[in-house]
């Protein structure tokens, strides 16, 4: 399914904080239409590496291409006109708005309207075009029903099914998911599971996982990081019976 | 000594959380708390704890009633709990949120031995001692956590998805762990989880809740055998 | 009497109202004003009021801010339908009072304005306001002559509130020709920081002064004496008639009213501690009936003078009182009115200035000011180019029992 | 140079008088994460009763640990009565940024006009206990009094001593635990809701002290309108930010910098600019450091 | 209907504010139009606090701009009234943009300090240069009201026109952004910060932009209360105006538009009433001057203790409780 297209591309990533080296000349591909895991144990770099793309944490070395093009590391909020989305390891909504206002939020750049006509009421149409496209994300995630529920009232489940619209309604080409089935009980694994399958249709995949179920089944590529070093990478089930990837990471059990 | 909880009710406003529910867990014993998301297992902890009230029933831990007094007063009883989310103080250091445990200890060197202990358990934790919690990676958190509630020197552990965000190989330690404290110093311990299945495997009794009620108890091994909860909560 | 139409008067009563700062930062002091105002009234209303009519004084608490001034004002003006405005303080709020309600379109009288803004005394820009005090710039240019006469070879250093209050007399001075070796100006309000009186005396030290004048606030006076003091320094003070209040000093604290010890104070009252004037007399008995636990001082003097003023304008007007009456009252006769100060007032239909000029006293070890040479030797200016000129001003007999006829 | 001299002396000496205030905010700021700006009106409160204390007892000495013990009761009823009543309803949402501000503004209001209600507006005055008189060097009398330095020894020892506390006790961690998270400290068996009674009582202490002292140390006089109190809040919050808030050092190297450009601007500048060259250091300290001296960044965002 | 055509409820509500006017006492004319100003003042604070989740101790500053702007413009240049107000808000909202950038980085009680310290420092300003009057300031006339209103038309009732025809402009404006893609952005980056850069809003543009905003408003705000006053000074933007403003948009409800005029009417009506019980009694000094401060302050605090969020949004919370049951 994934074609060789390097869509986005971080090579020699390093990242520390005061002493300690969270990141060391991390290479990561994501082709076109591919979904890649970074999987490693707890304080490995992983969201760290997220955070570097995303702008959150400025590497120390490294360079960024996206689209095949090298340009600087994103600023945060360029991210959705680039073209990336990401959901937070902590859920992360907006909690007195509503759940349709989170989501029109993730939907921002498709809005035209400056702040002169909407104080002139003339934003209508505009709005109406953003909450419908909200809708359309909240349903994919079967939470149209939510729509009028604020944020701060929703159960633990769908809040992360509303985090994922939010990400989905900027029509990403890249999806960055940070433990998206953390929490979760066998069934909405398995729907987010599918959910994330489907999604490759439209766009790439990078996620990151704890919950070897779904990093198995949903990835086509893996990476493996430890102490902030790629120890491993490549398929899942190249990468399930390295035995450095077993001694770091998975255990005997898994 | 043993936990036992009646007919226990818990109202958040107008939602009815936990409906009737009653289970005993002996001393010494490891009961495992499964359910769906909203089931009520975080807030059947949390008025274990004291942080919610309770509308109806009772719940004792030997002569200790549960159900009335401040969660402070409940740790000192010997009843620790890790709540949901990495429960840890953001802006204090790994070794301040580790002391911050056993502040109310008056057996200062004892203390400290136990600080050795849970740095043994989570080696991660010793190297950052120094570190402000708010800079840990989302599972150091959880045990960070963990580790402070086990500084308390608890005899009744209540523990809220320990295994949240925690890598395969640190949760099988974990679970062995739990069951190691359980076994040699004789702890007991409500462990919720929605990793049933792990759970369950080191569990002697569990309880299973559905929508705030108790939908079948029992043994652990029991309930693994079930073909019911298999499907259920288990995933296949 | 008989019946008026002007709002605030009946044929048994006068309703005057007043807005004043009786909390905030600026109230300390000037919130004795009105109720040394209110004690005279009720001393003039106990023997027989004015023309058969007693006053009664409403009473608002202005914060010292203009807007909240501006809303008092009007409820005086409309809700409790005073006759006049008396005694309003501050000239930001005075201004504001003045422009907002329209006092002189509605032909409102605002009797003897609190404030050394000369501004007030131009009859045409306020037709219906009349000064009481004499302006800063007056005190400058008569504080100036003294200085020339008196140190003309000696270094002269000026501490003064950077504000108008200050800078007034900055102008004065320099029409008196006076230059200052070290002049520091000092926000207002920034006297009360912990370091601002020290700054002061180091400078003054650093540039050996013989002669500070000190053109501020009391609480500037305060500080500047009592750093001073701790910092061994000796100078000759000259205190403005603002600052110079020894009573607002002692009462802020005791032991600094023996540095005002040999320093120079201006005041165009007598000095409330002069027992030996009959308006002084009678304010204090006035005074100690009605408010026995507060200290006799310069505020009350003022608020008393202020009352007693407003009195004699009302008394003058006779039983037909109506404001235009009242203010055409003023305006022919106020030059000849009885007060209880020292210097003649300027009334007349070009100008409402009040008050014209200063005495010049040393003040004594317990705090008073007394006349140099033994008397009140008064001079008088104007607020413009007019020279100094030591006045011939006999202040007219207290009429009998204090009770303008 | 002995203008130079005095000039480091003057703006120390302000910076002790500015950092006893700061010391209580910040006190109160890490035990409860809530601005006091009732601080200056609980400190206003101490410093008549010391006021009172003084004219019983007639001896400063005695009155000064009896007004500080009564600061701290009435500082801990403030925090039963009010405080955490408050908490409980406005700990989140944009409530949670200006609700706290307003109620201790109000507090702020109803303590002066209890006070007024009790002892009039009138000032009243606090001779000092110890001279204003500058220690003399030969013919040079310094900016330096031995009441200037019983400040400054005050506000050192306070800082040593409430700084070991928060630092190195159990005490002090179970203070922060509880300011920055109530639950989890609570869960860790603290009893949270008097710890933070006790942090407010060592503030209201601090603050009696800062009252007595600022005023003995000034004029001797205060009224519930005073002058010196207002700007005493002022300052000493501004300079609890410079310092950044969650440092007791912080609050007083904030207080003493403060101290020290306003006096080098009054005395070689123009007193004028006091005011703008306070909000412009402010801006410039926060531009540079967001958090302020010695404050902290929040860790990770994500 | 109301709800779905803002404008005309909007119409009605001003018709219905100038059919009273000519109803009551020149007084209530007077305090009308200064809680209409409250009004715009309060919800500038709502905008920036409520919002944008920022805190101003200093709005009395802005003001202050406002009033000043305008009345140099008119003074100096004999700007047309309405051209005044709209150089007053341009002022004021470039005065708000600077405080922005550096507010932008700071967060909670630095911010506090921050715009405190600026309503401290900014009096001294106009003091220092002799174009602002100093402390007596500047005359600010508007003139009479245009003679086709009649000769019975006062002075306050222009003012009271102006200012509720403001006020409604106002409120309708920043209804209209507030409920628009901005509204919701201030919303968001307060709520969570992170999240909210992600789904690409400039955090620290979207924060300026609440302080621009809101200080523009501010600045009208500042004009119309110069006009009432006929005057600028800097002793009529004291911290008290600031802290009283901050007080109304807590007692208004900061996170709601809806109970703007609760606060402003509480902010106006307050001191009058507490003034009225208070002369009632024959009382001493010390209680006569004490009681206002006295009963202000016990009812702040207790609206802050039991309606910390304000009225309206604890009604909305109380009716979302019984339709949940
Ligand atoms: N701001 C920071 N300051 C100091 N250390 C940091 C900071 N951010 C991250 N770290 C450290 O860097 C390491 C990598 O953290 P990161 O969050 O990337 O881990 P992770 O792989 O996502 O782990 P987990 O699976 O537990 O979420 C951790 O050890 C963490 O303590
Ligand atoms: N503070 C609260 N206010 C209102 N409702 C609440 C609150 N906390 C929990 N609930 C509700 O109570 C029910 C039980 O929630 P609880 O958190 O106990 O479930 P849980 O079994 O722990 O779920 P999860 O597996 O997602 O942690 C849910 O319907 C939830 O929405
Ligand atoms: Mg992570
Ligand atoms: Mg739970």
């Amino acid at each position: 399914m994934s074609t060789n297209t390097p869509l986005l591309h971080a090579q020699g990533v390093s990242v520390s904080f005061g002493g300690l080296r969270a990141l060391h000349d991390v290479h990561l591909q994501l082709n076109k239409n591919e979904v890649v895991g970074v999987i490693g144990p707890n304080g490995a770099g992983k969201t760290t590496l997220f955070n570097a793309i995303c702008g959150l944490v400025t590497p120390d070395a490294g360079s960024f291409s996206f689209e095949g093009k090298e340009r600087s590391w994103p600023r945060t909020d360029q991210l959705a006109d680039l073209g990336i989305a990401r959901t937070l390891q902590g859920v992360g909504l907006f909690p007195d708005l509503t759940v349709l206002e989170n989501v029109m939020i993730g939907a921002q750049k498709f809005a035209k309207t400056g702040l002169i006509s909407a104080s002139f009421g003339r934003n209508t149409k505009d709005e109406a075009e953003l909450a419908e496209r909200s809708m359309t994300a909240l349903e994919r995630v079967y939470a149209g029903a939510l729509a009028n529920r604020r944020a701060n009232t929703l159960s633990y489940p769908d809040t992360k099914r509303v985090a994922i619209a939010r990400a989905l309604v900027s029509e990403p080409k890249v999806l960055m998911l940070d433990e998206p089935a953390g929490g979760l009980g066998p069934q909405d694994i398995e729907w987010m599971n599918g959910l994330i399958r489907n999604l490759t249709a439209q766009m790439s995949v990078l996620i990151v996982e704890h919950h070897m179920d779904v990093v198995m089944s949903v990835c086509d590529r893996l990476y493996v990081l430890n102490f902030g070093e790629v120890i491993s990478s490549g398929s899942s089930d190249v990468v399930r019976r390295d035995p450095a990837v077993i001694a770091a990471y998975l255990g005997t059990g898994a | 000594m043993s936990l036992v909880v009646q007919n226990l009710t818990v109202d958040h406003g107008a939602i009815r959380a936990i409906n009737g529910v009653s289970f005993t867990v002996e001393t010494g014993k490891l009961s495992a708390v499964i359910g769906a998301n909203g089931a009520g297992k975080s807030t059947l902890l949390r008025t274990l704890s004291g942080l919610n009230k309770a509308t109806e029933g009772s719940a004792q831990w030997g002569e200790h009633n549960l159900l009335s007094g401040k969660p402070e007063s409940h740790v000192r009883s010997g009843v620790s709990h890790v709540s949901e989310g990495k429960s840890v103080v953001a802006e204090l250091t790994v070794e301040e949120n580790l002391d911050l445990g056993a502040l109310w200890r008056r057996n200062k060197k004892e203390a400290t031995e136990t600080k050795q202990q849970v740095i043994e358990l989570f080696p991660r934790l010793g190297e950052r001692l120094g570190q402000r919690a708010d800079t840990l990676s989302g599972g150091e958190r959880q045990m960070l956590a963990i580790g402070r509630a086990l500084m308390s020197k608890p005899n009744l552990l209540l523990l809220d998805e320990p295994s949240l965000g925690l890598a395969p190989l640190v949760i099988e330690q974990i679970f062995q762990t739990i069951r190691g404290i359980v076994d040699s110093m004789n702890l007991t311990v409500v462990l919720v989880e929605q990793n049933a299945m792990g759970a369950l495997k080191i569990a002697d009794t569990a309880v299973v809740l559905n929508l705030g009620h108790v939908a079948t108890s029992g043994s652990a091994a029991d309930l693994i055998a079930d073909p019911a909860v298999r499907a259920a909560y288990l995933g296949y | 009497a008989q019946a008026a139409s002007d709002p605030g008067v009946t044929s048994t009563s006068i309703k005057l109202g007043i807005t004043v700062p009786m909390t905030g930062i600026a109230s300390p002091g000037y919130n004795k004003i009105p109720g040394a105002m209110k004690a005279y009234f009720d001393y003039v209303n106990a023997n027989g009021g004015v023309n058969g009519r007693k006053i009664t004084l409403v009473i608002k608490d202005d914060q010292y801010i203009p807007t909240t001034a501006v809303a008092k004002a009007n409820e005086l003006i409309l809700k409790d339908k005073v006759f006049a405005l008396v005694g309003t303080l501050g000239t930001a709020s005075t201004k504001a009072i003045s422009a907002s309600t329209q006092l002189a379109k509605r032909g409102i009288p605002s009797l003897f304005v609190n404030t050394g803004f000369s501004g007030f005394a131009d009859a045409k820009a306020y037709p219906t306001t009349f000064s009481i005090l004499p302006s800063y710039q007056m005190e400058a240019k008569i504080m100036g002559k003294f200085l020339k006469d008196k140190y003309a070879d000696k270094k002269l250093a000026l501490i003064y509130q950077d504000d108008d209050f200050g800078r007034d007399a900055l102008a004065g001075f320099k029409q008196a020709g006076i230059t200052f070796t070290t002049a520091i100006p000092y926000a207002s309000g920034s006297q009360s920081l912990p370091a601002t009186g020290a700054g002061w005396i180091s400078k003054l030290k650093a540039a050996g002064t013989d002669v500070t004048v000190l053109f501020g606030v009391s609480s500037a006076s305060t500080a500047a004496l009592a750093n001073a003091y701790a910092a061994g320094y000796k100078t000759q003070w000259v205190l403005g008639s603002v600052g110079g209040d020894a009573t607002t000093i002692a009462a802020t604290n005791k032991a600094y009213v023996p540095l005002l010890y040999g320093a120079k104070g201006f005041s165009f009252a007598p000095a409330p501690t002069d027992a030996t004037d009959e308006y002084i007399k009678l304010f204090q008995s006035i005074y100690a009936s009605a408010q026995p636990t507060q200290t006799f001082d310069n505020n009350v003097v003022a608020g008393m003078s202020n009352a007693f003023l407003a009195v004699q304008a009302l008394q003058a007007t006779g039983s037909n009182l109506t404001r235009a009456g009242l203010i055409k009252t003023i305006e022919t006769k106020g030059a000849t009115f009885a007060s209880p100060f020292l210097t003649p007032l300027g009334y007349s239909a070009s100008s409402h200035v009040g008050a014209t000029g200063y005495w010049i006293g040393t003040y004594d070890p317990t705090g008073a000011l007394k006349p140099d040479g033994g008397k009140y030797t008064v001079y008088t200016t104007d607020s413009g180019n007019g020279p100094v000129v030591e006045s011939s001003y006999k202040r007219p007999a207290m009429p009998a029992k204090g009770l303008p006829n | 140079m002995v203008q130079f001299i005095n000039m480091l002396l003057i703006g120390i000496g302000a910076g002790s008088i500015y950092a006893l205030m700061a010391i209580a905010m910040v006190l109160v700021w890490r035990s409860t994460r809530v601005i006091n700006f009732a601080q200056a009106g609980m400190a206003l409160l101490s410093t008549y009763i010391g006021f009172e204390l003084v004219q019983k007892t007639g001896n400063f000495w005695i009155a000064l640990p009896l007004a500080m013990i009564l600061g701290a009761l009435f500082s801990a009823l403030v925090e039963i009565l009010l405080i955490r009543t408050l908490i409980k309803h406005s700990t989140s949402g944009p409530v949670a940024g200006i609700v706290p501000i307003i109620a201790t503004l109000g507090l702020l209001g109803f303590i002066r006009a209890m006070i007024g209600f009790i002892w009039g507006n009138q000032d009243i005055q606090i001779q000092p206990p110890l001279s204003k008189v500058g220690f003399k060097f030969g013919e040079e009398t310094i900016s330096l009094s031995p009441m200037n330095l019983l400040v400054l020894l005050s506000v050192l020892a306070m800082v040593l001593v409430l700084g070991f506390i928060f630092q190195k006790t159990s005490l002090g961690l179970s203070l922060r635990a509880s300011a920055y998270s109530p639950e989890i400290a609570q869960l860790a068996g603290i009893r949270v809701g008097a710890i933070r009674t006790i942090g407010w009582a060592i503030a209201g202490a601090a603050g009696a002290a800062a009252g007595l002292l600022q005023t003995v140390n000034g004029t001797g006089a205060v009224s519930p309108d005073s002058l010196e109190f207002s700007l005493l809040l002022t300052f000493g919050f501004i300079a609890a930010v410079i310092g950044g808030l969650e440092s007791l050092p912080g609050a007083v190297l904030g207080a003493v910098v403060l101290g020290l450009v306003l006096a080098a601007v009054q005395i070689y500048i123009s007193g004028t600019l006091v005011f703008i060259v306070a909000f412009a250091l402010l801006l410039l300290v926060l531009l540079v450091r967001p958090q302020g001296f010695i404050g902290t960044k929040a860790g990770r965002r994500a | 209907m109301l709800k779905k055509h803002p404008l005309i409820g909007f119409t009605l509500f001003g018709i219905l504010l100038f059919l009273l006017s000519n109803r009551v006492d020149e007084l209530r004319v007077f305090q009308g139009a200064t809680v209409a100003i409250y009004v715009i003042a309060i919800a500038s604070i709502i905008l920036l606090t409520g919002y944008s989740g920022q805190v101003s101790l200093g709005h009395g500053a802005l003001l202050a701009i406002g009033g000043y702007a305008a009345a140099l413009a008119r003074n100096h240049w004999g700007a047309p009234v309405w051209l005044t107000f709209v150089i007053a808000v341009l002022a004021a909202a470039l005065g708000g943009y600077l405080l922005g950038l550096a507010a932008a980085r700071l967060s909670g009680p630095y911010l506090a300090g921050t715009t405190l310290a600026l309503a401290i420092g900014l009096p001294s300003i106009a003091n220092q240069f002799p174009i602002f009057g100093g402390e007596q300031g500047l005359l600010y006339d508007i003139g009479m009201p245009p003679a086709s209103l009649g000769e019975d038309f006062t002075q306050y009732k222009w003012y009271f026109w102006i200012a509720s025809l403001a006020a409604l402009l106002a409120i309708y404006w920043l209804r209209n952004v507030m409920a628009s893609r901005y509204g919701r952005n201030w919303k968001a980056v307060r709520g969570n910060d992170v999240a909210a850069e992600l789904a690409g809003i400039n955090v620290g543009r979207n924060k300026v932009l609440a302080f621009t905003v809101s200080a523009g408003l501010a600045g009208l705000a500042g004009a119309l209360l110069a006009m009432t006053i006929s005057t600028v000074s800097p002793g009529a933007f004291p911290l008290a105006l600031s802290f009283s403003l901050a007080t109304g948009a807590v007692l208004s409800g900061v996170t709601t538009l809806g109970g703007v005029m609760i606060g402003a009417v509480t902010l106006v009506a307050i001191p009058e009433i507490v003034d009225t019980v208070v002369s009632r009694f024959e009382s001493s000094d010390a209680v006569a001057n004490n009681l206002p401060g006295l009963l202000v302050s016990t009812l702040l605090i207790l609206t802050v203790l039991f309606v910390p969020n304000g009225p309206v949004e604890q009604l909305r919370a109380r009716r979302e409780h019984r339709v949940n049951k």
